[in-house]
C-alpha cells in the first residue's frame, strides 16, 4: 500500500503538503476501513456460529493448544517487530535487519500452524462447504491470514530494500511506519480472533 | 359535460393522486379487508400530514423565486443577511414536530399491524380461524389446508370475515406473498416460517402476487383469491376433495419442480406435516413447533423426499 | 469455475445485441479513427489515460458517467416500451432472459458507474480546488481509483457480448444469485464489476479523506470550509464506513459460488437475510453517499446566484453531519417485510424517519438563502428549483414508505421504484447536472449554453413527473416491479403514459444533450483550447460565497507557487465576509 | 537524508524498549489469563464470555498505547478519531446485524 500511495511528484515540496505525514496517516485511515472489514466478518460468524447443519460444532473441532501457540508467535513477533523499528529510528541497519528476520520467521510460523490448522479441519470432513458456521470460520481466519500472508511478503520487501541506498530516507520509514501499523494491526485482529471465534465456540 | 363528471370526480376525491385517472381501481387505497383498511388509513394520514408541509414548501420556493428575482428590484434585497435565530427555530421544529407525530404513528402501528399479530377482534366475534400454509415454489404458489386436509396449486379460497392465519415458506427462491386488496405482505424464504393474518371482509376475486423478483417465470407467479361465503367455501372444499389428485412426499418433487405459468391444480388429499417437512428440509430436519415452540424431528419425510429429489 | 464461457456465450441470435454491438463498433472505430487521423494517440497517452492530475481525472469520471448515462438510459426506453407493450397475452419484445438482464444492469451501471462516478469526478475536480490543494492526498491512487471503474464499466458492458449479465436485479439477493438459481456467468460479472469498483471507490474515500482533513491551506477552518467540500467529507466518511462491508457481502457470495460455501445458501445453515442485512448496511449509506454532494452543489449554486451567503452555514454542516450519522442506523427500512418483529421494524422505522428532520431543514435553509436575494434566474438556479419541488415529493414519499405499516404494502410495489427515481433524478441527477454546468467554465473557460441548458431542464422536469407519477399509481395498483408482462388494463394506462412520457420527453434531452455537447465541440475548436488559452480565461459567476478562491478556471498542473498565491488573497476574502457580518 | 527522518517524525512517540516490555508483559498475561478460565472452565458460560470479552477489550487498549504508540498528543488526534469513528462503525454493524437477525430468527421460529 506504501507503493501505490507514493508520489510521483516526488517530495520537492513537502515541507507544506505534509507527504510523510500523509502516507502514515493515509495508511492508518485505510487500516481503519480495513477494520470495518474485519467488524464485518465478526459480524457474520456472530451469525453463523450456531448454524452447524448438523456438522461437527466449535467445540469438537477447535483444539486450543494449537490456538495457543499460534497466539503465542504472534504476540512474539508484535514486540519483534517493535524492537525492529527502534533500531530503525536508531538507524542501525544490522539490528533491524535481525529483528526483522526474527518477526518473519515467527509469523511465517504462525501461517505454518495455521495452514495446518485448515488441513485438517478438511481432511476431518470439516471443510468450508461443510456448514454456514464453518463457512464464516474459514472466511474470518483466512481473511486474517491472507493478512499476515501480505505482511509477510511486505516484511522481505522492506528487508531487500535495506540493502539500497534508500535506507532510512523519509520514505523509507513512512513505509516502514505503515507496515508497522500493519503488523500490529493484525495483531489486534487476532486478539478478537481467538477470543470471540475460538474461545467463545468450545466455551 | 362538466356537470356529468363532477360527480365522479367528487367521489374520488380522497384519492387526489390520481384524480386525472378516475377510470382505474387503486387497490391499495380500496381494500377489502380490515388489515388493508388500516394499511390504507396510515397511508392517507402521512399523505395529509407531509401535504401540509411539502406544499407550502413548493409555495415558497416558487414565491421565493419569483419574488427576488433579479429584474425585480423592488423586492428587499439584504445582501449579507444569513441567520435568524427565530427562522432556523421552526425550521427545525416544524419537521421535528411533523416527525414527532408520524414517528408516534410509525412506533404504534409497527405493533397494533405487525403481520404475525393474530386479528384478535375477529376471532372474538365467533368466528375460528383458518389455518393456510403457503409454499413459494418456482415459479407458483402451494396453499396447503391443514384442518381441511387439501392442497391447491396458484388458487387460494378463503370464507369472508374469517380470519386466515397463513404460515409462509419457500421451496426455492426467496420472494413475497401478497395480496394487494387484503393488505400486509411477508416474505417467503425456504428454511423460515413467516406468518401473515389478513381479513377479506367482502367476497370477491383478488389478485394476489409474488411481489418480489423470482428469476425467469416471475411475471406469471401469481393467484387468485377467491374470497366467498360459509357455503360456497364448504362447497369449493367439497370440489377439491374430488379431485383425482393427491399430494405426498413421494408426488410433492414432480408438484414442487420449476413451472412457468403453472395452471390451478387441485389435491384432494395432502400428507399431513408437509409443510413442517418442507421447512425442515433446509433446517436438518428439524423444524420448531408453531404453537409449543419444541423442536421436532422431521427425519423420515425429509429423507423420503431427498431421495426423491 | 473460470472457464464458464465459450463461442457459444455470443449471442448471435438476439437481433437487439448484435444491431447494437455493430452500432458500438461503428462508434469506437470512428472514435479510434479520429484519434489516429488527428495524430493525438501521443497527447492522449500522456496528458489523460497516464494522468494523475485530479482535474483530468476527474473530467475523465465524468466522461465516463456521461457514457454510462446513456447506456443505462437506453436500458431504461427499452424497459419502458417493453412494458407498454407486453400486455394481455402479447410478450412484448422482450423475452424475460434478456428483460431480466436489462433493468439488472440498468440498475447496476446508474448506481455505480453513472451517479457514483459523476459524484467522484465532480469531487475530484473542484474539492482540491475549493481547499487551497495542489492535488489530492496520493494522486497515483487516484488514478487507480479511476481505472478501477472504469475496467469494471467495461466488463459490465462487455457482459452484454458476451455471456450474460446477472438476471437477479441490481443487489443479486440470493438464494436466486447462488450457484443452484443462476449457474451462468451473468452473477459472476456482476460480482466482478462491482467489487472491483468498490474497492476503487473506498480507495477514493480514504485519499480524499486524508485530503481534506491534512491538506487545506493555511488558515482555512473547518467553519470555513465550502459546502460542498463538507458534504463531500461526509461522503468520503460514510464511503470508508461501509464500502468495506459491500466489500466482505460480495466477496461471502462469490465464495458461496466458487467455494460451495454456505453464507447466504438455503441449505447449510445459510441465511438469506444476512445478506439483506449487510447488503443495505452498504446500501442505505450508498443513497447518501451520492445525495450529499448534490446537496453541496445546490448550496453552492444558491448562495451565488441569490447574491446573498448561504443561510444557515453552520446549520447546514451540522445537518448534513447528523444526516450521515442517521443513514448508518436506517438499513433495515429496505426490508420491512422480511418478517422481523416489531421492535426492530418499530426501531429502524422511527430512525429513518428522523432523518427527514436534517433533510428538511437543509430545503428550508436553501429556501431562506434564496429569501431576500436577487436571484438570477438561470438554467442552473432551475435546476435547483426544479429540485426543490421534485425532491420535496420524493421525500414525501420516502417518509411514507419510512412507516413499517405502510411499507407492508408499499414494499416492492412501482410505488417504491417511483420513490427512489423521485429522489434519485430530482436530487442527484438535478445535482451533478447543475453542478457540471457550474463548474463547465473552471474546468473548459467557457459557459455551456444558457437557452439549451434551460430546455434540458424542462425536459427532465416535465419528462419525470409524466414518467413517474403513473408509477406511483400504478403502485397504488398493486403492480410490482421487475414484471416483464401482466394482463391488468389498469396497470396499462400507467404504462403507455409512463413510456410515452418518458421516451418522448427522455429524447428530447438526449437531443438537447447532444446538442449543447456538440456545441461545447465546436466552441472547443474554435478557441483551440489548450491549457494555455484556459489559463488567460477568467469566467466569474457573480457569487457571494464561501469559497476562498472564486470561480477562475484553473489550469492542469496549476504550479506549487500559484496556489502559494492565492491563498493570501482567498483569506482576504473569508476576513472579509466576517467582517460584512 | 537522515536527518529528514528525525524531523520528520517529531512529535511522535516511537515507544522505547521498556514500553514494549511492559506491553508484551501485560498481552502475555491477559492473553493467558483468557485461556486459562476458558480451559479451566472457571466460571459459567455466561460470565465466561463476559470476562473473556472485557479480557479482549483491555488487550485491544495495551497494544494500541503500547505497540501502535496511540496517545492523546494533539499530532494524534486525527489518527484517534479515526481509531473511534471506525469502531463505532464496528459496533453499529456487528451489533445491528445481530439485533436484527436474531430477531428474525426468533420470529421466523427457524433453527
Amino acid at each position: 500500500m506504501a507503493n501505490l500511495s507514493a508520489t510521483p511528484h516526488g517530495s520537492a515540496h513537502d515541507d507544506h503538503e505534509h507527504h510523510g505525514t500523509n502516507n502514515v496517516f493515509g495508511f492508518w485511515v485505510y487500516l481503519m476501513t480495513d477494520c470495518i472489514l474485519f467488524g464485518t466478518l465478526f459480524a457474520t460468524f456472530a451469525v453463523m456460529r450456531t448454524q452447524f447443519a448438523g456438522g461437527p460444532t466449535g467445540k469438537e473441532l477447535f483444539e486450543l493448544n494449537g490456538v495457543g501457540l499460534e497466539t503465542a508467535l504472534l504476540l512474539l513477533s508484535s514486540i519483534t517487530f517493535g524492537f525492529g523499528m527502534l533500531s530503525a529510528f536508531a538507524q542501525k541497519r544490522g539490528a533491524m535487519l535481525v529483528w526483522l528476520a526474527i518477526t518473519f520467521l515467527l509469523g511465517l510460523g504462525f501461517l505454518v500452524l495455521e495452514l495446518r490448522e485448515f488441513a485438517n479441519l478438511i481432511h476431518e470432513g470439516a471443510g468450508p462447504d461443510r456448514s454456514a458456521f464453518l463457512s464464516a470460520f474459514f472466511t474470518l481466519v483466512a481473511t486474517h491470514g491472507l493478512h499476515v500472508t501480505c505482511g509477510l511478503v511486505w516484511i522481505a520487501i522492506v528487508m531487500i530494500q535495506s540493502f539500497t541506498p534508500q535506507v532510512f530516507t523519509t520514505r523509507y520509514m513512512d513505509k516502514l511506519q505503515c507496515l508497522s501499523l500493519f503488523w500490529h494491526f493484525l495483531d489486534i485482529v487476532w486478539i478478537c480472533v481467538f477470543t470471540f471465534v475460538y474461545l467463545l465456540s468450545v466455551i | 359535460m362538466i356537470n356529468r363528471f363532477l360527480p365522479k370526480l367528487r367521489r374520488l376525491l380522497p384519492l387526489t393522486p390520481a384524480l386525472f385517472l378516475s377510470g382505474c381501481t387503486l387497490d391499495l387505497l380500496d381494500p377489502r379487508g380490515p388489515v388493508g383498511i388500516q394499511n390504507r388509513n396510515i397511508i392517507l394520514i402521512e399523505l395529509a400530514v407531509m401535504l401540509s408541509i411539502v406544499i407550502p414548501v413548493i409555495i415558497m420556493t416558487l414565491y421565493f423565486a419569483w419574488k427576488y428575482r433579479e429584474t425585480n428590484t423592488s423586492a428587499e434585497y439584504l445582501p449579507n443577511w444569513d441567520h435568524s435565530t427565530k427562522i432556523e427555530f421552526f425550521v427545525w421544529g416544524i419537521p421535528a414536530v411533523v416527525i414527532i407525530i408520524l414517528g408516534t404513528i410509525a412506533l404504534w402501528t409497527s405493533y397494533t399491524l405487525d403481520p404475525y399479530r393474530p386479528l384478535h377482534s375477529a376471532e372474538a366475534a365467533g368466528r375460528k380461524p383458518l389455518n393456510v400454509e403457503v409454499v413459494a415454489l418456482d415459479w407458483k404458489w402451494l396453499f396447503i389446508y391443514p384442518d381441511q386436509g387439501i392442497a391447491t396449486v396458484n388458487q387460494l379460497a378463503v370464507p369472508v370475515n374469517t380470519p386466515i392465519n397463513f404460515r409462509i415458506t419457500s421451496d426455492a427462491v426467496m420472494t413475497s406473498f401478497f395480496i394487494p386488496r387484503l393488505g400486509s405482505q411477508v416474505y417467503a424464504m425456504a428454511g423460515m416460517q413467516t406468518q401473515l393474518h389478513l381479513l377479506a371482509s367482502a367476497p370477491g376475486d383478488y389478485l394476489g402476487e409474488a411481489a418480489h423478483y423470482t428469476g425467469r417465470g416471475f411475471s406469471d407467479m401469481k393467484f387468485r383469491t377467491l374470497a366467498m361465503s360459509d357455503d360456497d367455501f364448504n362447497q369449493w372444499v367439497d370440489k377439491v376433495k374430488g379431485a383425482s389428485d393427491s399430494l405426498d412426499s413421494a408426488d410433492y418433487p414432480q408438484v414442487a419442480a420449476p413451472q412457468e405459468a403453472a395452471p390451478v391444480k387441485y389435491f384432494a388429499h395432502v400428507q399431513p406435516n408437509l409443510f413442517d417437512s418442507i421447512v425442515a428440509k433446509y433446517n436438518n430436519g428439524m423444524v420448531i413447533d408453531k404453537s409449543t415452540g419444541q423442536v421436532m424431528h422431521m427425519q423420515s419425510a425429509m429423507s423420503d423426499m431427498q431421495m426423491k429429489e | 469455475m473460470l472457464g464458464k464461457l465459450t463461442l457459444s456465450a455470443i449471442p448471435l441470435d438476439v437481433p437487439i445485441l448484435v444491431g447494437t454491438f455493430t452500432g458500438v463498433v461503428i462508434v469506437a472505430l470512428a472514435v479510434l479513427g479520429a484519434i489516429t487521423y488527428f495524430g493525438k494517440w501521443g497527447y492522449l497517452w500522456r496528458e489523460w489515460l497516464t494522468s494523475v492530475d485530479h482535474k483530468r481525472l476527474g473530467i475523465m469520471y465524468i466522461v465516463l458517467a456521461l457514457v454510462m448515462l446513456f447506456r443505462g438510459f437506453a436500458d431504461a426506453v427499452m424497459m419502458r416500451s417493453q412494458l407498454a407493450l407486453a400486455y394481455n397475452g402479447n410478450p412484448g419484445y422482450l423475452p424475460p432472459h434478456h428483460y431480466d438482464q436489462v433493468f439488472s444492469a440498468h440498475g447496476t451501471i446508474m448506481i455505480f458507474f453513472m451517479a457514483m462516478a459523476f459524484m467522484t469526478g465532480l469531487l475530484n475536480v473542484i474539492v482540491p480546488l475549493q481547499i487551497g490543494a495542489r492535488d489530492v492526498a496520493f494522486p497515483f491512487l487516484n488514478s487507480l481509483s479511476f481505472w478501477m471503474t472504469t475496467i469494471s464499466a467495461v466488463l459490465i458492458n462487455v457482459s452484454l457480448f458476451i455471456g450474460e449479465f446477472a438476471q437477479c436485479g441490481w443487489l443479486v439477493y440470493p438464494p436466486l444469485s447462488e450457484q443452484q438459481f443462476s449457474p451462468g456467468v451473468g452473477v459472476d460479472y456482476y460480482i466482478w464489476a462491482v467489487q472491483l469498483a468498490g474497492v476503487g471507490t473506498l480507495l477514493t474515500g480514504v485519499n480524499f479523506f486524508v485530503t481534506i482533513v491534512k491538506m487545506r491551506a493555511p488558515g482555512m477552518d473547518w467553519m470555513k470550509l465550502p459546502v460542498f467540500t463538507w458534504t463531500a467529507l461526509v461522503t468520503v466518511v460514510l464511503i470508508m464506513a461501509v464500502f468495506p462491508v459491500l466489500t466482505v457481502t460480495l466477496g461471502e457470495l462469490a465464495l458461496d459460488r466458487y467455494l460451495g460455501m454456505h453464507f447466504f445458501t438455503n441449505d447449510g445453515g445459510g441465511s438469506v437475510q444476512l445478506y439483506l442485512s449487510l447488503i443495505w448496511t452498504w446500501g442505505h449509506p450508498e443513497v447518501y453517499i451520492l445525495i450529499l454532494p448534490a446537496f453541496g452543489v445546490f448550496s453552492e449554486i444558491t448562495q451565488t446566484f441569490s447574491r446573498k451567503p448561504l443561510f444557515g452555514y453552520r446549520v447546514m454542516v451540522y445537518a448534513t453531519l447528523a444526516i450521515g450519522v442517521l443513514s448508518f442506523i436506517v438499513w433495515v427500512h429496505h426490508f420491512f417485510t422480511m418478517g422481523a418483529g416489531p421492535n426492530v421494524n418499530a426501531f429502524f422505522g422511527v430512525a429513518t424517519m428522523i432523518i427527514a428532520v436534517p433533510t428538511g431543514v437543509k430545503i428550508f435553509n436553501w429556501l431562506f438563502t434564496m429569501y431576500k436575494g436577487r436571484i438570477q434566474l438561470n438554467g442552473m438556479m432551475y435546476w435547483v428549483i426544479g429540485f426543490m419541488v421534485v425532491f420535496s415529493i420524493g421525500g414525501m414519499t420516502g417518509v411514507m414508505m419510512a412507516m413499517p405499516a405502510a411499507d407492508f404494502v408499499l414494499h416492492n410495489s412501482l410505488f417504491l421504484i417511483a420513490h427512489f427515481h423521485n429522489v434519485i433524478i430530482g436530487g442527484v441527477y438535478f445535482g451533478y447536472v447543475a453542478g457540471l454546468n457550474f463548474w463547465w467554465p473552471k474546468v473548459l473557460g467557457f459557459k455551456m449554453n444558457e437557452s439549451w441548458g434551460k430546455r434540458a431542464f424542462w425536459c427532465w422536469f416535465i419528462g419525470f413527473f409524466v414518467a413517474f407519477v403513473p408509477l406511483y399509481i400504478a403502485g397504488f395498483e398493486g403492480m410490482t416491479r421487475r414484471m416483464n408482462h401482466y394482463d391488468n388494463a389498469d396497470w396499462h394506462v400507467q404504462m403507455l403514459i409512463a413510456s410515452g412520457g418518458a421516451a418522448s420527453l427522455l429524447w428530447v434531452l438526449s437531443a438537447s444533450c447532444c446538442r449543447s455537447m456538440s456545441r461545447s465541440v465546436i466552441a472547443i475548436l474554435q478557441r483551440t483550447v489548450t491549457s494555455r488559452v484556459i489559463r488567460g480565461m477568467h469566467v466569474r459567476w457573480n457569487g457571494r460565497c464561501h469559497r476562498p478562491r472564486r470561480l477562475t478556471t484553473s489550469p492542469f498542473y496549476r504550479t506549487f507557487m500559484e496556489s502559494i498565491r492565492s491563498i493570501p488573497k482567498s483569506r482576504s476574502v473569508v476576513v472579509a465576509m466576517k467582517a460584512r457580518r | 537524508m537522515s536527518q529528514a527522518s528525525t524531523h520528520q517524525h517529531e512529535g511522535e512517540s516511537h515507544g522505547s524498549f521498556a514500553s514494549y516490555i511492559i506491553g508484551f508483559v501485560l498481552a502475555a498475561i491477559l492473553t493467558v489469563a483468557a485461556f486459562a478460565i476458558v480451559e479451566m472452565h472457571l466460571l459459567s458460560p455466561g460470565m465466561t464470555f463476559g470476562v473473556i470479552s472485557g479480557l479482549a477489550v483491555v488487550q485491544i487498549f495495551v497494544h494500541l498505547i503500547y505497540f501502535l504508540h496511540m496517545n492523546s498528543s494533539s499530532s494524534q488526534s486525527w489518527n484517534n478519531t479515526a481509531f473511534a469513528f471506525a469502531a463505532v462503525c464496528v459496533l453499529i454493524i456487528i451489533g445491528g446485524t445481530i439485533f436484527v437477525i436474531h430477531d428474525v430468527g426468533m420470529n421466523m421460529m427457524s433453527r
